[in-house]
């Protein structure tokens, strides 16, 4: 039988990848598509409570998370490609000079 | 005559508004300046004639400032307050007057801003109004130290805010605590010291109360072991603010701890009299030597002004009628003095551009003018008789006696401090043969002398009629010491 | 439905200011000055009614029927949304000659900052938490954009290659924490979150703290709080000055206007846990703000690490709210109100400095003799200083003074020394810049002070700061330290649970 | 048998997760995040969502994914200019550390609920009741995700069109 | 009367500020040295006219009713209440009578003396400055006023030995005595103090305290009298406090004849001889203060002997001459150490002149192993100078061989034979180093000319004729002890004396005398040798015991190193250093954590990440707590 710790437990474990995502890697794609991810996992989050309460709020709120997602991705992509035209690189450390010691300048 | 004590706070900030914003010319500016200095003058003297010697607090004003937290405009004098305000009252004009060659309009606006923060604080009856004074008269003396003063300027204006804030800060959270304790026990919120006064505490709680103003107090005034930003201030600041420093703000310091220290909280000081005196002590002896193999005559007198200080500080930690009155003579007579000396540094430093001690000698034989006016207020500074620091110093002592055998005597080496460092500076500034810096030094002129005799002549009457002045104190200090002990009991 | 039609205006006015300066700048020959202008109209006339509405709205919920009871109207959100109004207003005014100087300015800078507000001002407004979370996207997405508008430098670039990605990331946490609370309560409205808490006193709620917890997080983020506080050094020196300004004023409002409608539904049950999270945010915010600020070589990088501590005394007071104390909520405002004005002013002046073409790269050595080359404007950027600093007779130090008021209420005696000891510390690096301005001698021979809208500007702010510290009832109808006061008590009270 | 289906789905759902954040190429990544897409979709079905089930495949599939796909085409990233990284196990093990707290908690809290699934209306997750919901409900939202997308999409238009001139 | 009282404090303070305003307002020099002359000699003589009118008055009046002159209340505190208030009894009768007799005749000598000083009129000035100030010293009527006058003249001493200030040795003698004078006077506030308090609420004038002292224990009059002679050390130059004495001859001669001949030196014996009624509560006190005069007098002598600066031999014969008062006053016999007191004041100044004339004519010579022959070319000079030098080695019948005597008869009868011998010798050194200077001086060299000489006006001749009148007979007034019961002191009574002793003891003294004037003529009659430091004792005699070496090692070179160590160690080392520690730690822990801030997203994402992470783990704590 389904439980909703059962589909919670996917989200939570999605969302721990996606974190993972975040702290691991440079590639700014893979940095986008972790924030996806775990946004997307609350969405399952939303979905799964939703159903679990029997009332269509949660789903409501899904539906407009997708659209936040949508939102995100489109900044995100546009950011991407920006970056990408100026350093001719998704890596998120392309561009690093604002740090603490190089201020003097 | 309501309204006099405000008119003596604000016109000096108001004059420095009005000038600001009209973009006067330097001789406008100078003008105005004196001529506020003077108009406030006049008006504290008229204060002074009004003033009821027995009447406790006069001229009280009070109006709601910060209504939400009982905070209120609050302001009125006592006998203590009026002898700071009419120093004050007094010596800024002689600034102004000493300046009047000065072609920077800062000093102008910072002064100004100066007298009404010091005004303010001698004036202040809320603990919030009075630490708002307290606080913002430090910023004209910072900016003026940096900006105008010598040596190592930038260092020791930042030495001197930090050391002096961090007094103030720790004050300000226990005037924080005293206002919600007020508030939580009596229930509407009040800053008002006669209200705060009616507070009680448990004794830790108002032991670590009594710390946190100590601090500010012992900073400014400033005791030995927090004195570190007084010399280079001193060597670093620029004639006015030397005498300001000296003569008016870290008399402040000892204001502050008989107006807010001795009426909140009468027992805790108790816990902390032992100590306060011991620092007293080693603050007298140890600023009197120290000052000996100084090379910097602003240096010298720093540290002989902390021996003063300390002596006062001595006097009111005392709680004896003998030795507060000397404590507070000698505030006066010692602003005085000290106001004297360190004007005419600043002549002899705008004549030598060098106030080496080693770089001097030898004026004596061509300004003899110069050298009577800086003998005379050096020797007002070692408490020689006939000034009125001998009475003030008289006074101290017998009260330390009456305190505890051994305290008095220690206070008796004040008459041996002083003249172990000042009687070698005379000899090194004034006599001796001249040298590249004195060769051309002229003697004063007229200004000049007229800018000290006042202080003279006070000297001379404080020194020769003493009971003039401490009549005038002893029904004040007589009333405070008799709530005092009444509170300690 | 008249009535709240009048209420909607406000809005309505910034999102239709929005859609025509999008539309608008797609006409090229248009000067860029008029774009501000445009802006500046929709925000003065929305302000306006703002005021208006401040006076008689008490509590209503807008288009009820429609919005069911999300769009909260009450003095808070108008209060909030006056100073956003404002905020934005002062910034684009004072920024007025910078735009000028910068060829990377355009329309769609001034929608993408009107699409902000917007979303700013709907944060105020909600009473729910999915809205409030669609509000701060809003709000940041835009702002992002809008750090990384100058397109000539790579610091702007970097600036907002972070802020998306770790504002984004943050951001994630938020709605992480509101599933999570939906997930308990089956609401996301905070009444509802209230009653449920009321009602269910016996049933285990850790799943609704965990929720609270990760809502804190995000807007912890958003305001610089401390362990979170790494993006905010870079993020400011890399933006262009408007936007440094409107982010360390405008957003940072915002985001404390969610943070107090959560804190002042009494959450009583889940307190005990937060708080003390709160409480080690807190201290940890003042000192790591503390020791970032005194170690920064640079202006704005020092400006940037001291509103994290600025941030940190708000959250001092955020946990005596939770603690029970009756004035702290009152304090933030005012706090917000002042830290509002003199960092406004402060960067007002670094921007109207930084408009001058030969000082592109604004530093402490730009700052050497300023007294004595514009004495006006330093004057009042001593103000400001002082005002950061808490340095009495400025809004700045009555600010810090009810903060540690209401801290010594909670009888958190250490909390309020530290804070007082922080203050203290700041008073160093702040003073080391009127040191600058004041200790040197001016390269540059005196300046007059130019009668421009951004300078008298800002000296208006300067004089506001002081009013603000020392006014009383003396002019009427300005408010001053007590009428500010009454102002915040007064929205207070008008909040429902 | 929705049991089946389900750790099917989780499977997928995780393994594209994983791939995801391990590629190497960023199209693989894309990839992983497709199968994510699909799974998900797939959950929301199995929770009774039909209408999210649509909608997910619609936006999230058809417009996120392939938009994500098309620009990595489009921009034509090549293997030398990504990021060089090595995913040591160090790494891997340092950031799963660093996770575990954040889900622990969040497992530890979803465990002492008492969760249950309720029986749920028949026309739950149809167009029609989500509909009804949206437009009774959650119009404020819905209008300010539309602003929100507006003004996302005018963030992406300022971004994309211009060209950085680095001052020297 | 009263008001002739006040006067004569007021006067001389009065033509000082006037002479010390025109000296300053006077820049050009415009004011002739007439017109100072004349401010500065009218008012002494006026204070001297007064005096003797208070004299002649007084001495006609019982002995206990003292006059007095009320001026006004100077401080009322509490208990306090110290009024100026002037009182005239027959001690300070005698007192103001021979000050200002004496400061007259000085004042005149003066005038000759400083004609072509530039600082003529500040001579003046700081002279009625110091005359106004004894004066106050001696008619107060309670001891804060009378310390008043006591530092006061201390000032002006300061002054006038700092008088020639170009020269930097003189104004470091001057620094000096005013410092080694307060050294005793902080004995003497130490001392009031106590008493102040031990007679608290009683009234503290001498009346009130000569009342009190009956209710105070053995050991605070104990402590009160040994802390007032430590401030009559100070200004009386006695052991160990001497050392300024010597070196306050750099001021001008007539400062010495008047400062430290007749009449500052003698403030410590007369305020012992004030407080007598104290001291003969407390004998083992004044027995100390009498071993101390007469070590100082023995000493004194010594140092004398050795010396050939002609000022420093009259100083340490002032020194110990003091010493011999001291010894007096000590032992309960203060009619005879005011006595002494009186006449040394006379031939103690003369001599000063003297040798300032001699001075003088020789064009500031002071050496006296220089000179010679003198008493060809000075005449008048040898003869005065020769009477004072017989009244100080009392021969009979000048003036000091009456008072002398007294004295040391006083110790041998009173049972004190050690004081005795040393009385003794030192008074046949005295005889030996004033002989040897006289022999040295006007006959040695017999045919030494002097061909540049500078010849005497008759304003330095005529007080050394007046003074040399008093020194030869002023003493007859003691015969009988007529001048002890005059004075009317609380002396201690000893057992009278039968006749062949005191014949034998008189003859005794005469015997000794003349020994040393024996002695000096064999040594220094003709061919005088100036003293070599070849044996090791005399070597100890010519630099002064080394005690200005010692109390510089002790005193100033360790206040010196005291001094750089405070500002070296305590404050820049350990106050400084502590906030130095604490400011840089705290900005070096703020580079730290910015060094931190290294701009990598990955690396803020990891921190923000590790934050929730930490915040997670401190929620699980707390939940499970719950």
């Amino acid at each position: 039988m389904l439980s909703p710790d059962k589909f919670l437990f996917v989200a939570v474990m999605m969302f721990a990848i996606g974190l993972i995502g975040l702290m691991l890697r440079r590639n700014l794609f893979v940095v986008y598509l972790s924030i996806e991810l775990m946004l997307s996992s609350v969405n399952l989050i939303l979905a799964t409570f939703s159903r679990m309460h029997g009332e269509m709020d949660g789903g409501v709120v899904s539906l407009l998370m997708i659209a936040v997602i949508a939102a995100e991705a489109a900044i995100f992509l546009a950011l991407i490609i920006y970056i990408y035209r100026i350093t001719k690189s998704v890596d998120s450390q392309s561009i690093t000079q604002l740090t603490h010691k190089r201020d003097e300048a | 005559m309501q309204h006099l004590l405000s008119m003596i706070l604000f016109l000096p900030l108001l004059v420095a508004f009005t000038m600001g914003l009209l973009r006067v010319s330097i001789e406008t500016l100078r003008m105005a300046t004196f001529g506020s200095s003077l108009i406030v003058l006049l008006f504290a003297v008229v204060v002074a004639f009004y003033f009821h010697l027995d009447g406790g607090m006069q001229f009280v004003h009070n109006s709601p400032w910060i209504s939400h937290y009982g905070i209120n405009y609050s302001i009125g004098i006592d006998a203590l307050s009026l002898l700071l305000l009419l120093l004050i009252a007094l010596i800024m004009p002689l600034i102004f007057l000493a300046i009047w060659e000065e072609q920077r309009k800062g000093y102008f606006y910072n002064l100004l801003l100066l007298q009404t923060g010091v005004s303010g604080v001698v004036m202040a009856q809320d603990l919030i109004l009075f630490y708002l004074f307290w606080e913002s008269m430090l910023l004209p003396i910072f900016i003026m130290i940096g900006a105008y003063g010598y040596g190592m300027r930038h260092f020791n204006a930042m030495k001197i805010i930090i050391m002096t804030v961090l007094g103030s800060m720790s004050m300000l959270l226990a005037i924080i605590y005293l206002g919600y304790t007020h508030y939580a026990t009596v229930g509407f919120w009040s800053f008002g010291l006669s209200d705060l006064t009616q507070l009680a505490f448990d004794s830790k709680t108002s032991i670590l109360l009594a710390g946190a103003f100590l601090l500010a107090f012992a900073i400014k005034i400033p005791l030995f072991g927090f004195h570190t930003w007084m010399a280079p201030a001193y060597s670093s600041a620029p004639t006015a603010i030397v005498v300001v420093l000296s003569a008016i703000m870290a008399k402040l310091g000892v204001y502050g701890l008989y107006r807010f220290g001795f009426t909140l909280f009468e027992v805790p000081l108790g816990f902390y009299t032992p100590y306060v005196i011991l620092l007293c002590l080693i603050g007298i002896v140890f600023y009197s030597i120290h000052a000996i193999m100084q090379r910097n005559l602003k240096r010298i007198f720093a540290f002989s002004s902390g021996a003063h200080l300390s002596l006062i500080t001595l006097g009111l930690f005392m709680t004896n009628i003998y030795a507060w009155s000397g404590g507070m003579y000698l505030l006066a007579t010692h602003a005085i003095a000290s106001a004297g000396i360190f004007l005419m540094i600043g002549m002899l430093g705008r004549r030598t551009q060098d106030i080496q001690i080693a770089h001097l000698g030898g004026i004596a034989s061509i300004a003899p003018r110069f050298a009577f006016f800086f003998a005379f207020f050096a020797l007002a500074i070692t408490g020689v008789p006939g000034t009125g620091g001998f009475v003030a110093e008289l006074l101290i002592i017998i009260g330390a006696f009456k305190y505890h055998f051994w305290v008095g005597v220690v206070a008796a080496t004040t008459m041996l401090g002083a003249i172990l460092f000042i009687f070698w500076t005379l000899q090194r500034t004034l006599f001796g043969t001249t040298q590249e810096a004195t060769k051309h030094f002229g003697d004063l002129s007229a200004i000049e002398i007229g800018i000290l005799t006042p202080l003279v002549i006070i000297l001379l009457v404080t020194g020769i009629f003493p009971s003039l002045l401490l009549d005038f104190l002893d029904a004040s200090l007589s009333a405070n010491l008799e709530a005092f002990k009444g509170g300690v009991k | 439905m008249i009535w709240d039609l009048y209420l909607v205006m406000p809005l309505a006015l910034v999102f239709i200011g929005a859609l025509f300066l999008m539309l608008f700048s797609l006409v090229k020959q248009v000067e860029l000055t008029n774009y501000n202008l445009v802006t500046v109209a929709f925000l003065s006339v929305s302000l306006i009614i703002e005021l208006i509405i401040f006076q008689n709205v008490e509590h209503d919920y807008l288009f009820e029927t429609i919005f069911a009871k999300m769009f909260i109207v009450d003095k808070l959100s108008t209060l909030f949304n006056i100073l956003f109004l404002s905020g934005a207003i002062l910034t684009l005014l004072i920024n007025n000659n910078y735009f000028k100087s910068r060829d990377y300015y355009n329309g769609e800078f001034f929608a993408l900052l009107l699409f902000s507000i917007f979303g700013m001002m709907m944060l105020a407004h909600t009473n729910e938490l999915i809205t409030a979370f669609i509000s701060i996207e809003l709000a940041s997405i835009t702002l992002y954009v809008l750090v990384g508008y100058n397109h000539h430098s790579p610091k702007s670039s970097e600036a907002m290659l972070k802020y998306i990605i770790l504002g984004s990331l943050a951001g994630v946490f938020f709605i992480l924490g509101v599933a999570l609370v939906y997930g308990v309560v089956g609401s996301t409205y905070l009444g509802d979150i209230y009653s449920y808490l009321i009602h269910h006193q016996n049933s285990d709620i850790s799943l609704l703290v965990v929720g609270m917890m990760f809502m804190m997080v995000t807007l912890l983020f958003k305001i610089g709080a401390a362990p979170f506080h790494s993006w905010v050094v870079d993020v400011y020196i890399g933006s262009p000055f408007p936007v440094t300004m409107f982010m360390a004023t405008t957003l940072k409002i915002a985001i404390f206007s969610i943070l107090l409608r959560l804190f002042l539904v009494d959450f009583a049950p889940i307190y005990p846990l937060i708080l003390e999270i709160i409480k080690v945010v807190a201290i940890a915010t003042l000192l790591l703000g503390s020791l970032l600020a005194i170690a920064q070589t640079q202006l704005k990088g020092m400006l940037a690490a001291s509103s994290i501590v600025h941030v940190g005394y708000m959250l001092m007071a955020l946990y005596a709210i939770g603690v029970g104390s009756s004035f702290a909520a009152s304090a933030i405002i005012f706090y917000l109100i002042s830290y509002f004005l003199s960092a406004l002013g402060a960067f007002g002046i670094l921007s109207f400095l930084a408009s001058d073409e030969e000082k592109r790269h604004l530093s402490f050595d730009d700052f050497k003799g300023f007294a004595h080359e514009r004495p006006y404007m330093a004057a009042a950027m001593t103000i400001f200083m002082l005002s950061l600093a808490g340095f009495p007779s400025t809004i700045g130090f009555l600010g810090k003074f009810y903060i540690f008021m209401s801290v010594v209420e909670t009888g958190e005696i250490l909390l309020a020394g530290l804070g007082i000891l922080i203050a203290f510390i700041s008073i160093y690096y702040y003073f080391k810049l009127i040191a600058l301005m004041y200790f040197y001698p001016s390269p540059n021979p005196k300046k007059r002070f130019p009668f421009a809208i951004s300078t008298l500007l800002i000296v208006g702010v300067a004089l506001m700061i002081v009013w603000g510290g020392i006014g009383t009832g003396l002019i009427p109808f300005v408010a001053g330290a007590d009428g500010l006061l009454t102002i915040a008590s007064e929205a207070l009270k008008t909040i429902g649970k | 048998m929705e049991s089946i289906i389900f750790f099917i789905l989780a499977f997928f759902l995780l393994s594209g997760a994983i791939m995801i954040v391990f590629s190497k190429e960023s199209l693989y990544s894309a990839i992983g995040f497709l199968m994510v897409m699909i799974a998900m979709a797939g959950m929301f079905a199995l929770l009774h969502h039909s209408f999210l089930f649509l909608a997910q495949i619609l936006v999230g599939v058809g417009a996120v994914v392939v938009l994500s796909i098309m620009i990595i085409l489009s921009i034509n990233l090549k293997e030398e200019n990504q990021p060089k990284q090595n995913i040591t196990r160090k790494n891997i093990l340092f950031t799963t550390l660093i996770i575990a707290p954040i889900a622990g908690l969040l497992l530890y809290a979803i465990a002492k609920a008492p969760f249950a699934f309720a029986p749920i209306a028949q026309h739950f997750g149809t167009i029609e009741t989500m509909g009804k919901v949206l437009f009774t409900h959650w119009v404020l939202p819905f209008e300010i995700v539309s602003i929100l997308l507006l003004g996302a999409m005018v963030g992406a238009i300022v971004l994309s069109r211009r060209r950085l001139h680095v001052e020297s | 009367m009263e008001a002739l009282l006040s006067l004569i404090v007021i006067l001389p303070f009065l033509s000082a500020t006037i002479l010390g305003l025109s000296y300053l307002v006077d820049s050009k020099k415009n004011l002739s040295n007439t017109y100072y002359a004349t401010i500065a000699l009218t008012t002494p003589a006026i204070v001297t006219l007064l005096s003797f009118v208070l004299v002649f008055k007084m001495s006609t009046m019982p002995h206990d009713t003292p006059l007095y002159a009320h001026l006004f209340d100077w401080v009322k505190v509490g208990q306090l209440h110290i009024e100026m208030r002037f009182m005239l009894d027959r001690l300070s009768m005698i007192m103001i009578g021979f000050i200002t007799f004496i400061g007259t005749l000085i004042h005149i000598y003066a005038v000759e003396y400083m004609q072509s000083d530039e600082g003529f009129g500040k001579f003046f000035a700081y002279f009625n400055f110091f005359l106004g100030s004894m004066l106050l010293l001696v008619v107060a009527s309670n001891p804060i006023i009378m310390f008043i006058g006591w530092e006061l003249v201390g000032l002006a001493s300061y002054l006038l030995i700092g008088f020639y200030h170009k020269v930097s040795s003189n104004i470091t003698a001057a620094n000096k005595a005013f410092i080694v004078n307060r050294v005793g006077d902080f004995g003497f506030i130490v001392a009031l103090g106590v008493l102040f308090i031990a007679l608290e609420g009683q009234g503290f004038s001498f009346e009130a305290i000569e009342q009190g002292i009956g209710g105070l224990s053995h050991s605070t009059l104990s402590f009160v009298g040994a802390l007032l002679f430590v401030g009559a050390m100070g200004k009386s130059a006695q052991i160990p406090l001497y050392v300024w004495l010597p070196d306050a001859m750099a001021g001008p001669t007539p400062v010495s004849a008047l400062i430290h001949a007749a009449t500052m030196v003698t403030a410590g014996v007369y305020m012992v001889a004030r407080f007598g009624f104290l001291y003969n509560e407390i004998p083992h006190i004044g027995e100390f203060i009498a071993y101390i005069g007469a070590f100082s007098a023995l000493i004194a002598a010594l140092m004398a002997s050795f010396e050939r600066d002609i000022k420093k031999i009259l100083a340490y014969s002032t020194m110990s001459q003091l010493g011999y008062m001291f010894i007096a006053v000590g032992l309960g016999a203060y009619g005879a150490g005011i006595f002494h007191l009186f006449t040394h004041a006379f031939f103690k100044a003369l001599l000063f002149m003297g040798a300032g004339a001699v001075i003088i004519a020789l064009h500031h010579e002071q050496d006296i192993f220089k000179m010679g022959n003198l008493r060809k070319v000075l005449p008048q000079t040898f003869i005065a100078m020769l009477i004072a030098t017989l009244a100080i080695t009392s021969i009979p019948p000048f003036a000091g061989f009456f008072s002398k005597e007294a004295i040391i008869n006083h110790a041998f009868l009173s049972g004190h034979y050690t004081l005795w011998i040393i009385a003794m010798t030192t008074a046949f050194l005295t005889a030996y180093y004033m002989f040897r200077l006289i022999f040295v001086v006007f006959f040695a060299h017999s045919t030494k000319t002097y061909p540049h000489l500078i010849p005497l006006g008759k304003m330095i001749i005529y007080p050394l004729i007046v003074l040399a009148i008093g020194s030869a007979t002023v003493g007859f007034l003691g015969i009988e002890h007529g001048f002890a019961h005059f004075v009317a002191l609380p002396d201690r009574a000893t057992p009278a004396p039968t006749h062949l002793l005191e014949y034998g003891l008189m003859g005794l003294n005469i015997l000794v005398a003349l020994g040393g004037i024996a002695l000096a003529y064999r040594l220094f009659g003709t061919n005088p040798e100036p003293p070599k430091a070849n044996i090791p004792i005399k070597a100890l005699f010519i630099h002064k015991f080394y005690v200005d070496a010692l109390y510089n090692r002790l005193f100033v070179d360790t206040l010196r190193s005291l001094s750089i160590f405070f500002d070296r160690v305590v404050d820049g080392a350990v106050i400084d250093g502590i906030l130095g520690l604490l400011t840089g730690g705290y900005k070096d822990l703020g580079a730290k954590l910015a060094s931190f801030q290294n701009g990598t997203v990955k690396t803020y994402a990891t921190y923000v990440i590790l934050s929730v992470s930490l915040m997670s783990l401190a929620l699980i704590y707390l939940l499970e707590a719950q």
